[in-house]
């Protein structure tokens, strides 16, 4: 059961409308190659979901700046100019959620919770338009949780098998998003065989993931 | 005080030496972009604090190797200290939510009288997004808030009520400028201690928000 | 049938492989304890599935090692085959509530034909407590009940209406028992399939459940 | 910054009346020899928080044997006869909870949550004096997170400031338990050097844990 798939078959599955959500901050850890195919391709009307629109021209930036997306739901757009500049032309949907909240939704999406209960943004502006809920006297936002389409992931190296292991602050979002999308598409630098992730490594088990790319584009 | 550093840069040292003797020994500590970085510079002897980073490791430290992939919370190039762990997102928020961080120190661009803390937008300016802000002062045990005491054009940025959108409502614990250090409390404001060379009335008034003089400082 | 293991032996047998053949190649499979657990010995050719353990990993496989840490959710000694991987029970219970596991297959006390299944407690005789079945229940997309079709005394499993404190609620897909194999509709509980040598009397004299006989079987 | 302790220091830890969590599945993964310490103490009325009261003899059992708990919250008690005896006899108070619903339930305490939404038990006898909270249509139950005073780990090893990696399947409840204790204190087979367990491969960082022992006690 060998993952490894063609950039071609990466191009057959994005569509317009998806939901895709991407890992990386500000870029580390963002999959170059598969965020490169996607804003290469006709693929429109996007929703992105990734921790922050990194900048003009890495990460997830040129599909800000490219106009793949209708709509970005994220943590930060300050290190990426034109996602500001779309967001108030009203170009583009700009949904902002606090970084942990985004990255407990995302959990919640992908393990079967209906929502998370937060303290964060309690009595602040990202409450509106949500339920409280109070537990034991305190209060909490009820967070709804988020799933994608597809996940564009980046991991250091994989076993053919997909199970991941990711290198130092590279792995951030990565690991959850595995878990919140119907498909999960990850970017390696390195394909190994069966058995040489030693169990207690992995981060990622392979039964999350469905292909695997090397960065640069498979042979 | 005659200093050869730019005035700018002299109240940033002088803010962040202060902000360093809040640190315990052992404190885990989430620094925010900006002053906030320069705050281990100023250590006391024999205080080691173990840096999270809200990227995904506790443990940051300066640039040893290069790689790539090891970025501050900034995006800036970083290093870890023997010790260190690498971790996700959901799992660097759990620390910072759980109250597994014992400080965050953080720039302000208002702060009131109540501990409200506004540093995540100006609406129709400047709207970067919170990052992890909000979770930060949410979560972490401390909050410094370390800025400069007034705008460029010269008015106060602590209120008697923030003006523009909180990060996080009654969440503050110090504020430290060049020109003083208060604590929140449920008093209210408290003057605790002024810089070098300030003097009451100067604090006074630089600072719109009503507050109680401790009683060491008369 | 002429058979040489005892009649009970020889039910689970017939069940385990009933229930081989719900499988797919390639399924994340979490088997609870006991007659589940045959099921594997009975797999297709080609087809091969991976097995989830609730304690902590996916990747189970028989022995191989001695390893006093490795254990199934039986507790009793267990291996792991090539590309296994562990995890902390959070993670294993989001890949199970998340329905990142495709099928599983537990043992019953009493079905009925809402879909509804009770195997973790008798009020006042045996409490031995839920363990991981209600999430697997409610979280596998697929849930096969594995189980001998009466009660020692005779009494029908499958019925009306569970009498039992209830496990999961409308949640079971496919029932297999030594009789016949039935599946929860919309429409209510359909008779799919009848064993060997089973006839539709018998499968109706020992079912108090109202079932739909398949269009299949008529 | 040395985390190891004496076994003396560990049982001036102990009071009457505290929460008290230990890992383990089934005695897989607990630390024995503070177990053994709880149980030779004069300490009691623990409410203990497990996976389940594993045997008579062996993992968290002899509390319960003992008579060192007035309550267990726990998701199975049937290897243990001794628990059930006493829950019938009126003699123990007995919290059943389901696996992942634990799992969670401390993941929350230990991460700032103010509950968990699940649908985990809806329709069953968990739901009782339970609130049921409606997420886009769907049912589910919140579930209040779950705290300790201690708690008690096994890892496979830890260095010096208490970085923690386990071994194969007795990881299970350790390093959930690790962030919902006040106290923290891990029974580890070696102690090694800070810098000899790489950051990558962590599995609870040193910052979580308090003290550590050697199994069978320090020296």
């Amino acid at each position: 059961m060998d993952k490894s798939i063609t950039m071609e078959e990466v191009l057959s599955i994005f569509k317009d409308e998806m939901t895709i959500m991407v890992g990386g901050f500000m870029g580390v850890g963002t999959p170059e190659t598969l965020v490169s195919a996607v804003d290469q391709s006709d693929v429109k009307d996007i929703t992105l979901i990734a921790n922050d629109t990194a900048f003009i021209e890495t990460g997830v930036g040129p599909l800000v700046v490219n106009k793949k997306c209708k709509k970005v739901i994220t943590s930060h757009i300050g290190t990426n100019p034109e996602t500001g500049r779309q967001m108030i032309a009203g170009e583009l949907d700009v949904e902002l959620v606090p970084q942990g909240t985004l990255a407990e939704r995302i959990r919640a999406g992908g393990s079967g919770l209906g929502g998370i209960l937060t303290p964060t943004g309690v009595g602040t502006a990202v409450e509106e338009g949500k339920e409280k809920i109070k537990v034991d006297g305190r209060e909490y936002l009820l967070e709804k949780p988020l799933r994608a389409d597809v996940a564009l992931l980046k991991a250091f190296k994989a076993d053919k098998a997909g199970n991941l292991v990711y290198h130092s602050s590279a792995r951030n979002f990565n690991p959850l998003m595995a878990m919140a999308a119907d498909t999960v598409i990850v970017e390696v630098e390195h394909i190994v065989e069966v058995g040489e992730i030693a169990p207690d490594e992995v981060i990622t088990p392979g039964i999350l993931v469905d292909k695997i790319i090397v960065q640069g584009g498979n042979h | 005080m005659v200093t050869l550093v730019p005035p700018q840069m002299a109240a940033k040292q002088i803010i962040a030496a202060r902000v360093a003797k809040e640190l315990k020994n052992g404190d885990v500590v989430n620094l925010g972009i900006g002053l906030p970085t320069m705050v281990p510079n100023y250590l006391p002897e024999g205080v080691n604090v173990i840096l999270q980073s809200e990227n995904g490791y506790v443990g940051l430290g300066p640039v040893t190797v290069e790689d790539p992939d090891l970025v501050n919370a900034g995006g800036q190039p970083a290093g870890v200290i023997p010790g260190a762990a690498f971790f996700d997102s959901g799992f660097s928020f759990e620390l910072i939510r759980g109250g597994h961080v014992d400080v965050t120190v953080l720039g302000g661009l208002e702060v009131d009288e109540h501990g409200n803390i506004a540093n995540w937008m100006v609406p129709g300016k400047m709207v970067p997004g919170m990052g992890g802000a909000m979770d930060l002062v949410t979560g972490a045990k401390k909050v410094i808030v370390a800025m400069e005491h007034c705008t460029k054009k010269g008015g106060s940025k602590i209120l008697e009520q923030c003006t523009l959108p909180l990060t996080g409502k009654g969440v503050v614990d110090v504020i430290v400028t060049e020109i003083a250090v208060f604590r929140v409390t449920k008093e209210g404001l408290v003057l605790e201690e002024l810089q070098e060379g300030v003097t009451l009335e100067e604090a006074k008034e630089k600072t719109e928000a009503t507050f109680i003089v401790s009683p060491n400082l008369v």
